[in-house]
């Protein structure tokens, strides 16, 4: 069976989706590897590593992908590699499948068995596999970095000889994976750090790291839905939460918003009054802004000053970090592929929850029941 | 030997065995309570005097108090040493 | 006479310094050895006072209850040292039972009975009779033959206080005067012997070793009593040592335990909280407490700290720091193992433990730490749960089949601290708890470390 | 007495020489204050801000200068600025005078009594008025946050389910304030540091803060110089250090440089070849670039990226954090004045240490020996 | 002459408890109450107990010593506290050798003064002599009478070996009755007063408070050997405690110096070592143990940690805040005073108790803490050194001079740990640690307060 | 009251003495020394016996024992309980 790297071909994507290490991994598994040449320079690969590790090294697209079985990225194919991909061929990426109808659509054409790293289930034994974890926990990470990097402010407490230096004030909203991590960045660095979420048993996740949790008080459930995955919430629960978000960014001087909820636009919990009422030199980094952002004022990939207000739209940290999120998303790559194919064979175990689970179109079907609605919808 | 002389003798007694022992760690709390049991064996003495001094009755319960205070004594001290021998470091 | 109170006193100082030297782990086996040379004193003292004793009668007592004395000492099993201390004490009990009895039959009818007398050997006799009985059902309970849980029934309490009161009315009889049956003196013995195991058999194995540290004090006291009947110095010194001293060291076993004396004694009322079952499947925990996993640590060479989300949840990371560096500094090594999914996000663990300054070479991950379980002598498991669930090696129905997991269960012992036996992240029931060589440690991680390092600084 | 701040008029200068609540201290301290119109812009004071602590806002350079007796600056003057100034009046400021020798002249002209921030003495009595420190230190603090934001990795070790992260290496070059800071910050985020410098006593500096100490092995000794400040080193030494720092550097994924040595040049210890021999993906942040760069390849205020290594050579990185930056400097400056002027009286005590020692041009004079030496001879 | 005795027990008891409460700052001024019910009683007991005693007498002696005593005690000033015990404890010595030479004098010549009684009597009057006299020099020495200074001559350890041997020929002359001569037992009395000055002139005035407490162990003695002459009981036991404790105490005090008795009593001749001196001026600081420090902080309501560039040096960071907790533990209030130039660098402090997760809201800058000092009990002053120097704040010359400092001298008691008399990054020296209310602890900071943290725990 | 008996008592008190004071913080070493050295002022008792037996040269050198030991007690208490009070909380 041939594996095919393509190397990225979006702006600023300076992931790949195999590490010389995991191409290695994935022959010793069984499978024979092709990279597109060039596909891990912006993450320091050479060619010439690839081919230490056994990779065969393709000039271009169409020669990576003719007669390849599976097919390996980060970001989503475009609608031309889609064309050059061999029809019942397996595609891997990361991919909002609800957003990318058009090319869920051709896939299902090509018969191509298409999974998306998104979709991998959040439980304990797909851990390995859960490229949303890695990708999402360097988002955090970085976040805090970059804003603390955009303040006018230092984040610890100083006690010197020319004043007294109040710690910065964080607030994480949404403590998810990047949430947490994020937490437990700018606690690090030293400043007060308070979180809030929809979830209620994330309280005690916040607090295990140390950080102080913001509660909303109103009579009804909070947003929990299925698979641990935050909803839509109530109108009085909103009422409260945007009360309460007011007064605490208005008191914040980094705010750092990852609220996601999956299938759905962003949630927007900060709008531009709330904006207004910050501190000027205060900072915004809206992880959601891929989602369309969980500030009213964030645009995508931009920077924006609002009244002395910065707004960070960055929408791929990740890939800011190229050298470990490309190994860590290819070990989540390598991971899933050999948890599909046991000794060069392929076996698409329909029952098993993790194939199942990642698996979006298959035979010509979209099999992803929520991704299935909106295409037959529109 | 009058009453307050041993009244007195046994108040102070009282005094020394409450503050000899402060802070025993939790690994002597058995040697420890074996070593003292050991020592209540003292009731030997008891029982030595009373072969002689009780009859013949006294004698033979004194004798078997003799053999117990014996086995108390004897054993206690023996064990106690026993466990002790442990703590030596290997 | 001059001569042997001089050596009684003698005696007493040694005996002093014997059980003040036993205290210290330095010095304890001198400590040992100089009260046995007071005791040596002490009987030399008394049968050279005595011209008209018969030698031979005491020497054939002193022999037989050496050799059994010296036959179970050296044959008994170091696991069963507790048992063996008290049946010696219960034996000591008898014997200062025996000689105020012997006294009583003695100066019975004769004007020497007077009221002090009397009452001191009826005192005497109480105590040791009551020491006797109780440390032979505390004997049983540690060996086997009677069961070491509780044994409780209803009015057990009412009995005892019946029997109490009868002991005082008796004993008050007899004291003064008032009635010389010696049939009243016989049913202050029985009654002593039932109070002995009625006192006992309510209380729970674990507890046994603080209840034959307070016969041990009784016994003390008992000896002191007989003193005064004989009005011997010797007696009374060594009896009020050992009794004041026994009760300070119950006390401080107590302490130890977390508990009240009175609770210990009449508490322990009937609870069994070492079985614990989650779904369906029974596990039989072994439930510990600090100072016994302090002890277990204290053996060990190698010890692996594994920490999990509970450790976070306790914010206990600088008190696992503290316990590792205690146990360094007591020559261990010690690691931590790393699962990469311990806690709630990716590299929980790290960020826990960096907070805490544990130094980064002590961290292993999965693939470096598993090896190094099979001669580890203790892991202790801090708050990890799906982590270390050995079905993840064969249980195929098991929603976490296939995923590598912590070793733990290879090492010799496995010391594990949660709250509760409620299950973690996956919700799904851990083997590990009820495994032979685990042993579980339930509280509060943080609060159980705290009190860890305590305990294995005071070892 | 009247006292004028001046708007800084260089490019990226965001700080400012007084804060309203520093001027509300020196006019509590016997001053009348005169603030030229949006000078607080920048680091968010607002003229209104000014004018309630009790300042006089004034529209223009020659309207704030006019009359006043003290000037406070951040940057130093420029030559038109000069030419406004009164004669005999007192000018305060951060000054490398021994590189600006045509504005000290002009000074000397004027009669101006000058004093440089540059020149407090660093002994305990003065650390009220060290803006060095106190500068250097957000520089020490944000280099290591911009470094971080440069990496292509992650700062901390990580154990994760898609494999384990190591601990980034920093290396530290010149453990002064900036470099104990920097330290500091590193440690934090979770790095493992090294520091290295030429002055032996700092070796326990650095490991008060928890970080390695890299040694040089040489017979010479090392590079202490007057008032504690670092001087040349031998070229044995020089040699040696060369070598270490190489193995070093080629071991490090962020580098931040301070090396200093007063009024000459900073040293360079990294050169193109040892930046060709590090990591891809590595970065190089040089504090010392306003002097000329400890690295071979910095250029002033600009982020260059050689082959895969970033070398950074913001050279104002405290206008970066013009919020705190300000305070602090604001206070120093004010704690200076008021201990030149008690109860509205100036009192130039020539024999007091720190103000002779801060005093560079004095009724006509040069009085800093090593500027009036470079003074006559150009 | 039962109940006498019996009270004489009651009495001893109450002296115990008192002496042993004494020893602890929350219940010391319980003890010295329950100790003078004590000598109530005993008094009360005594006068009861002779019909025959002239009451009037008595009483009148009883009124002049009341009035004596509490005038005293009243009108001295607290600084001259010590001389004040020196000389009570002088009259207390004089009483004893007083009644042991009225017995002598009565028995004289009589059977009654066989060995056993004419040897104790010699020992109670030397003993109680010498410290009558020797009490006295020690009181001239504090109040000024007498030059506070070694007063030493060659030959004055010889000229003392020759009195001790004068006094043991003479008081065995008296002794086994060779010869009964009065002038003998006048020489005895002379000779004893003579040694008490010798054995106390030498020794300087700093060590004088052990030098007071050896003469209260002596005076315990005293009136042990009369207890033993007038075969009493009460003065036997209570001497026998003053003796033995006195003796513990003043062990304690000598250590609590780092010297030995032998060394206060016979080494002192002439150096006063206890005075370090750095550049020019004398320091005089007292050194003291981590249990002390232990004590002193057991007594605390309110603690104010001060952290200086030392504590980093050590890295003692964690260290610091566990005992921090263990305090606040003990319920007592735990604050940081955070100088801004402490360290090497701005914020030093705040990264290092950062890393050891100390709450921020604990630091309190300069500004905020030295109100706080007033009312603190206890400043722990940690590797710190210029910043809490008081020069700053009232010695022009300083190099330092006007700098504002933590007002750690405005607590109660002020514990210093550093390694040595080193000065800090200002060169400078810090009379602080001369001061009356500091005692300084030295050793690594890290050592010295992990040792601390033991100390606290066992207490 | 026999030889063995006062020695005996004797002996125990003094290993009582020995044993209750173990640590006293340094600031209470003053106040403890006054206070035990009050208590050493039982030689009270002492002058209080001798005034009646030893005749009239043993009543005035009791007499003069009793003003002694008086001092040394009431002064001695007192003045220790003047230092105690400086450590009660203001
Ligand atoms: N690492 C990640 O990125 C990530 C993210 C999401 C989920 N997860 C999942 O989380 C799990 C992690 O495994 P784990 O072993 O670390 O945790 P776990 O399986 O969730 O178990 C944690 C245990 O800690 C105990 N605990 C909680 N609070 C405690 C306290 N204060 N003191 C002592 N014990 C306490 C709980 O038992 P008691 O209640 O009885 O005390 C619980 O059984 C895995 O299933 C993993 O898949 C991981
Ligand atoms: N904060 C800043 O930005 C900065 C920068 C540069 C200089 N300074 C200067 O540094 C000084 C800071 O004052 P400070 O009070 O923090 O420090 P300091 O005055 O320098 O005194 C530190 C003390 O710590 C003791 N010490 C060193 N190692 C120790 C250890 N392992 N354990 C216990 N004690 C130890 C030393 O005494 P032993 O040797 O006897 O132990 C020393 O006296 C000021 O003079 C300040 O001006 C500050
Ligand atoms: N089983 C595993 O081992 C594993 C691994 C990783 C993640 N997880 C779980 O997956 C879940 C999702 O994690 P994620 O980081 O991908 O989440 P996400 O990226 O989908 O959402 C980020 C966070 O935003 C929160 N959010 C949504 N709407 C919000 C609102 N209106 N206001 C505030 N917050 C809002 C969500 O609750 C979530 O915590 C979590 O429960 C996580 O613990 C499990
Ligand atoms: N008294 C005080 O309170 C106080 C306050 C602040 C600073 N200081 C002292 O002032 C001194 C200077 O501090 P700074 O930060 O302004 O220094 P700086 O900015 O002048 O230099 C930075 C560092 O670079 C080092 N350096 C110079 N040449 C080097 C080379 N070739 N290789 C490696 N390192 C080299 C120097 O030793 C110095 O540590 C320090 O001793 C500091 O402790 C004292």
């Amino acid at each position: 069976m041939i594996a095919a790297i393509l190397k990225e071909n979006i702006q600023g994507e300076t992931r790949v989706a195999a590490t010389p290490k995991t191409v290695k991994e994935l022959i010793d598994n069984g499978l024979q590897l092709r990279v597109q040449s060039g596909a891990g320079e912006s993450s320091f690969h050479s060619d010439q590593a690839y081919k230490d590790a056994g990779g065969e090294i393709t000039p271009d697209v169409s020669s990576t992908l003719s007669g390849a079985n599976i097919v390996l990225k980060v970001s989503p194919l475009t609608l031309d590699e889609v064309d050059a991909l061999d029809e019942g061929s397996i595609y891997v990426s990361l991919l909002q499948t609800t957003k990318e109808i058009a090319l869920v659509k051709r896939l299902t054409e090509k018969k191509v068995t298409g999974f998306s790293m998104h979709l991998i289930p959040r439980t304990t034994l797909a851990q390995s596999m859960d490229a949303l974890s890695s990708q999402a926990n360097i988002a955090g990470y970085k976040s805090v970095l970059v804003g603390a990097a955009h303040l006018a402010v230092y984040m610890p407490l100083l006690m010197t000889a020319a004043g007294t230096i109040p710690p910065a004030k964080v607030l994480i909203i949404g403590a998810g994976v990047a949430g947490l991590q994020a937490i437990a960045t700018a606690n690090r660095l030293g400043a007060q750090v308070e979180a809030f979420d929809v979830r209620p048993e994330v309280k005690e996740q916040v607090e295990s790291l140390g950080a102080k949790f913001v509660e909303i008080e109103s009579q009804d459930k909070e947003g929990v839905g299925d698979g641990g995955y935050a909803k839509e919430t109530s109108d009085d629960y909103k009422k409260q939460q945007e009360l309460k978000i007011k007064e605490r960014t208005a008191k914040s001087d980094l705010v750092i918003t990852t609220a996601l909820i999956p299938g759905k636009p962003a949630p927007v919990l900060i709008n531009k009054d709330m904006v207004e009422n910050m501190k000027r030199g205060s900072v915004i980094i809206d992880l959601a802004s891929e989602n369309g952002g969980n500030c009213e004022l964030t645009q995508k990939d931009k920077v924006v000053n609002h009244n002395g207000i910065i707004i960070d739209g960055t929408s791929n940290f990740p890939a800011t970090m190229q050298v470990h999120a490309s190994q860590l998303y290819a070990r989540n790559v390598s991971s899933f592929v050999n948890y599909m194919i046991k000794e060069g064979e392929l076996k698409l175990d329909l029952e098993d929850e993790i194939i199942a689970g990642a698996m979006f179109t298959h035979k010509g079907e979209i099999t992803h029941q929520q991704t299935n609605e909106l295409a037959t919808n529109t | 030997m009058d009453m307050i002389n041993i009244l007195t003798v046994f108040i102070l007694a009282i005094f020394v065995g409450n503050e000899i022992i402060t802070k025993v760690p939790p690994t002597l709390h058995t040697p420890l309570m074996s070593g003292s049991n050991a020592i209540s064996g003292i009731a030997i003495v008891g029982a030595i005097i009373s072969t002689k001094v009780g009859g013949e009755l006294g004698t033979w319960l004194g004798m078997v108090a003799v053999i117990f205070a014996t086995i108390n004594c004897v054993g206690g001290f023996m064990v106690t040493n026993r466990m002790l021998k442990m703590f030596k470091r290997k | 006479m001059e001569y042997t109170n001089l050596a009684y006193v003698a005696a007493a100082v040694l005996f002093i310094i014997g059980i003040k030297r036993l205290g210290s782990p330095k010095t304890a086996q001198s400590g040992n050895a100089i009260a046995s040379i007071g005791m040596l004193i002490a009987i030399i003292a008394t049968v050279a006072s005595f011209d008209l004793l018969d030698f031979k009668l005491i020497a054939i007592g002193m022999i037989i209850g050496s050799i059994i004395g010296a036959t179970f000492a050296i044959r008994v099993q170091m696991t069963q040292m507790p048992q063996m201390v008290a049946i010696f004490n219960g034996f000591g009990g008898g014997a200062s039972a025996l000689v105020a009895a012997s006294e009583f039959f003695t100066k019975h009818g004769t004007a020497d009975l007077n009221t002090f007398i009397s009452g001191t050997i009826i005192l005497s006799v109480f105590i040791g009779t009551l020491t006797f009985s109780g440390s032979f059902i505390a004997f049983g309970k540690l060996q086997g033959f009677v069961s070491g849980k509780p044994i409780v029934f209803s009015g057990l309490q009412i009995l005892n206080g019946f029997m109490v009161i009868g002991i005082v009315l008796i004993g008050t009889l007899i004291t003064i005067g008032v009635n010389q049956d010696l049939n009243l003196f016989y049913g202050i013995v029985v009654l002593a012997v039932l109070l002995g195991v009625t006192l006992t058999i309510p209380i729970g194995g674990a507890d046994m070793p603080v209840v034959i540290s307070l016969l041990n004090s009784y016994s003390g006291i008992a000896a002191s009593a007989t003193g005064f009947v004989l009005m011997n110095n010797g007696l009374i010194i060594s009896g009020a040592l050992v009794g004041a001293s026994g009760l300070i060291l119950t006390n401080i076993m107590c302490k130890g335990m977390n508990r009240s004396l009175a609770n210990v004694i009449f508490g322990a009322v009937g609870l069994e909280q070492e079985t614990l079952s989650t779904d369906g499947k029974q596990i039989n925990v072994k439930s510990s407490t600090t100072d016994e996993a302090a002890m277990i640590l204290d053996a060990a060479d190698k010890v692996i700290i594994v920490p999990g989300y509970g450790l976070a949840v306790a914010q206990a990371q600088h008190a696992a720091r503290e316990v590792a560096e205690q146990l360094e500094l007591m020559g261990k090594t010690v690691l931590y193992a790393i699962h990469p999914v311990a806690g709630r996000m990716p590299g929980h663990m790290n960020v826990l433990l960096a907070e805490a300054n544990v130094p980064y070479d002590k961290l292993k991950d999965l693939g470096d730490i598993n090896p190094e379980f099979e001669d580890c002598d203790v892991a202790i498991i801090l708050g990890a749960n799906d982590v270390v669930n050995p079905a993840a090696r064969h249980d195929t129905s098991s929603p976490i089949y296939g995923m590598p997991i912590l070793d733990v269960d290879k090492s010799r012992t496995v010391i594990v601290n949660k709250r509760t036996m409620n299950p973690g992240f996956a919700g799904i029931q851990n083997e590990l708890f009820g495994f032979e060589n685990t042993v579980m440690v339930f509280g509060d991680a943080k609060e159980m470390l705290t009190t860890l390092y305590k305990d294995l600084k005071e070892l």
